[in-house]
């Protein structure tokens, strides 16, 4: 199977932000995306909200430019008021093309 | 007719006080119980539904007129409120702008559950209310919030408003206590006989578990009740009895029965802790949401449902002289 | 005895259908309103066994005699209809072999929920029906997929049929349908009085919640009925009609009441949105879902639910002359 | 007054016994029926929380007298039915110390839903029940799985007693019992009718809808039934008939009438599938779950179902020569 | 804590396909998987199912050859008809023999 | 966007570890930790519970030192007798001092 080199930017956030985020995505974009709904702790702690206040994270599969703005969006948009953390690493997949 | 200790300690011991403490103490005790999400999100919608269905079977029957002025008080209410909350907690609780706008807007609107508290307490009593009380909800709850959010940005750049109304006005409690009450309205009475059994017979029993689930939640901030501070906690008891007795007066200006103008201040009293936490979490990242939320769930929503609720009907049979 | 147009209105005005209305609007405002995904699979296991066990309960009063001519022709009906569809899709609607054969299976089979909103239109009007008709629900889900799955293959390699029928015959409405049929039949009317407030007192409520979802769901597909192209609408209604008249047209000759009639000819009409498309996925990917869930979803059932099912009994009224 | 071979063949063919078989058949025919996780767990909260609503309105009218000698019969049989199920397990079925305990904090246990169908059965056969015997539910279910684990313990090294004993009294079986009997006795029936339609209406129904998931749950382990070989499936069987013979002669020592004996017949007959695996598989990880699960869910829950409840009555009728 | 590289295949796909995917995952020899229910969007849009037709994503820690095999299987069953998208990335376990 | 290397544990688990395992992270120093609820098959089959017996997934972003901490501790404490897997891989992220 030949495959080639892409970018996974995972993103988890209040899923208050869910609607917005999404939004953006296909506007910065990105040819699809994967959302599940999680629940976690972190820095900011109980801030994000208690009742309908759960995350979801958000994995999108893009080429080094999309994946870096994704990042880059996300960095300046979200990280100072929301609880937002954001990660991305390498995955090989088989068509390349399908990911902008 | 009971003495207002009686009607307190009656309170206490209704299936849903006692269900909302034992939520509260399970979490003190951190036992394991939990409340699957989807089962709270289900039983929110259906509580909204069932709200806005039983207002709609009674609004057909209220004729338009005597609606019209119970209905301009409660707009003059939530468009005052925030105002006051705002000045308060900026002048005497030093609050900067964003958080006591944030904290206005939850005071400025309502809190369905305690509406249904209210209403249950009063059936309970044997007090009539006026039957389009639910339409009061609806429109109390939207427009304390646009009032605080326009104090928030006095001083500061342009928001996207139209979005932010559009958001509002299409939440998911304002279509189903809207949309619930036109179905109502449109298919009458007799038509309605046959949901009943869902929308009416198994509404008390249903807001037990919710109860139970939010006691559950309430709890898990009162270890927080010591961060925001002896003004909040104060402001969070005050108010609700400030709100409470000039809603009951409001209520009565506006020719409500006294269960409908207990009804009105108890509406007055309480916080939103679902409109208004996500209208304002969105519309104001930068405001802490532990000095929102903490003070709305942990104090005053538990203090209407324990002690508001009969203080003010006590305040209402007095203004109103029975 | 209503007029057709009276029938109509106040069918419009039930609160099942005004519940499916409050969902599509909700989701052309774009409100953030969502039902459960928990909630909603919970609400269909719960639709199909009350259905199956109010069914049993009325199968095991009927006498075998009475229900084995209305049987055959529910299964006439099931084999029949998807060949014609299938044969109008391919010649005057120009669709290639598997679409066409996907189309069919949907229009071939049978929708629950509209069975449900047909009974419920009868009890309402207080015309009787059999007992037994959720055992022809049964008995018309499965048979219109497995032909119309037979059709596509007709010309192309071998199928696993076995597996797919195995899959279809042990699919959850089945399970749930006869299995609620068998459980109402075996304990009988006496020992299903103590489950009769959960699955006869709540069917009424539960489906309006139930519709609420079908509305926001159907509504996602209103854009894309433009582009289905206006064969497929017009399909969409003509042929539930067609199938309704000649529903009621077998019924009668079955020696069915007009409300079995009704039912009969309402079930022909309706088109399958859980079976067929679980079953067409997996046996016909290459088929382009939008062709299929696009015409059933958003034109045929909300079609039959406001308009077919009072144009279907008046049919039935007439052909039996009552 | 019905023979027991009557009583057995009313008791296969009620609702809950053939909704527990339908969700085994779904299981065999790899139907792909699945009950949400959100609904199981909301079921199992709702009749956790109604079994103790129920049971404390009932003790708020029972004399405190009356339910001490039922409440220590209750203590012993929870304290000693693990030691013996231990020994039996250590000496005849060569099962090692932490299996064997594992095993035997399971049967020291109680099922509450077995608890529920005996109360069923009892209320369908007309036969009166002390009113507090959900009480003894709650008293039932700890003790037996404490002992068991000291059990296990005897010859190791230290464990966190205190953390394993607070972890169990704050489960969530245990919170929502007796929180339920607390709002039960506190609110009393006056205050209870509210949410009667809820937690006493619903119960059988919804019984039917949680009897359909533990069938096929159980079902999936009936393979599984081979593998833990003849003498543990033995065990499954004789030592509910044995418990329930010695619960229903505790029972009547202790001045129960014949319905209370075979309800706590019953309930030591029974084994915990909820609270004793989820103790078990904490504090003893390398005991075999298979070997605790399979007899109780697969083996014990439906004997006593199917045929233990009316044995049970039968052998306390006999002993109270009714 | 020595630890030993492995491959992760990750598949998104229409949930009515999980069935029949875990069963042909087992049949190529995974050792084991897990599964979670997800929601997403892609170049095929709506054309899942709306009800009941949600996402799962499937994750399977692999040896190579396996990763390779279940990478090439689902390419060639899926990725025509099906909404299915895979990624593959490296991974470090601690008992790498656990995994085929 | 400049980015900085953490790593990433992934840890599989019978759910009902879910509260003593978040207790061992936030003890071992983690800043946050992302849950969800999956289910799976592996070796261990259906040794982990029926009724109630779920799994989690829970991620955690940390620097080497307490991903490493993090992997032994699972190994040593949970390897044996219950059903938890557990995988580490290297992410990038924005501001690696959030991560302990
Ligand atoms: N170190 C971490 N590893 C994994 N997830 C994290 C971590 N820190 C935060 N999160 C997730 O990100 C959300 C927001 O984190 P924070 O902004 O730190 O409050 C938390 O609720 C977690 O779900
Ligand atoms: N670029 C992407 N990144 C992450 N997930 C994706 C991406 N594209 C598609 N998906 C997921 O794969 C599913 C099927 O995609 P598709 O086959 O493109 O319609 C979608 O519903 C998403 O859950
Ligand atoms: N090879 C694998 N790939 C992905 N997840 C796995 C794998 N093996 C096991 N798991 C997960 O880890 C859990 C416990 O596995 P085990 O301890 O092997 O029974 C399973 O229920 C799966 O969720
Ligand atoms: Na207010
Ligand atoms: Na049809
Ligand atoms: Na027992």
């Amino acid at each position: 199977m030949e495959t080639v080199q892409r970018r996974k930017v995972t993103i988890v956030a209040e899923s208050i932000l869910e609607d917005r985020l999404l939004g953006e995505l296909r506007a910065l974009g990105a040819s699809g995306f994967t959302v599940m709904d999680v629940r976690g702790e972190g820095s900011r702690g109980r801030r994000t909200m208690d009742l309908g206040g759960r995350n979801i994270r958000v994995e999108v599969v893009a080429g080094v430019a999309l994946a870096e703005a994704i990042l880059a969006h996300v960095a300046d948009h979200y990280f100072e008021h929301f609880a937002v953390i954001a990660w991305v690493d390498d995955v090989e997949v088989v068509r390349g093309d399908k990911y902008a | 007719m009971p003495t207002p200790i009686d009607a307190l300690s009656a309170n206490l011991l209704s299936p849903i006080v006692l269900a909302f403490a034992l939520g509260a103490i399970a979490t003190l005790l951190r036992s394991d119980l939990k409340i699957p999400d989807a089962l709270y999100d289900s039983l929110s919608i259906y509580l909204l539904l069932a709200i806005g269905l039983k207002g709609g079977v009674a609004l057909a029957k209220a004729s338009p007129g005597e609606i019209v002025l119970p209905a301009l008080g409660a707009l003059a209410l939530g468009a005052a409120t925030p105002i006051w909350c705002f000045a308060i907690l900026r002048r005497l609780g030093r609050f900067g702008p964003t958080d006591a706008a944030a904290i206005a807007a939850h005071y400025g609107s309502v809190s369905a559950v305690t509406f249904v508290a209210v209403q249950t307490f009063l059936e309970r009593s044997g007090v009539p209310t006026e039957g389009f009380m639910a339409a009061l909800v609806a429109l109390l709850e939207v427009p304390g919030i646009v009032v605080a959010l326009m104090l928030a940005r006095s001083g500061g750049q342009g928001t996207n408003w139209r979005e932010t109304v559009r958001e509002l006005l299409t939440s998911k409690s304002i279509v189903l206590l809207v949309g619930g009450m036109v179905i109502g309205a449109l298919s009458g009475p007799e038509r309605f006989k046959s949901v009943e059994p869902v929308f009416v017979g198994l509404f008390q029993g249903l807001l037990v578990i919710f109860l139970l689930e939010l006691g559950l939640v309430a709890a898990r901030r009162f270890r927080d009740v010591r961060a925001v501070g002896p003004f909040l906690v104060a402001f969070a008891i005050v108010m609700p009895v400030l709100h409470g007795v000039i809603g009951a007066l409001v209520g009565t200006a506006a020719g409500l029965s006294v269960g409908g103008a207990t009804v009105l201040g108890v509406l007055a009293a309480s916080a939103s802790y679902i409109a208004a936490p996500a209208a304002v979490r969105i519309a104001l990242p930068a405001a802490n949401p532990s000095l929102y939320l903490t003070p709305v769930l942990a104090i005053t929503f538990p203090f209407n449902l324990a002690v508001g609720i009969p203080l003010i009907h006590e305040a209402a049979r007095i203004i109103q002289g029975v």
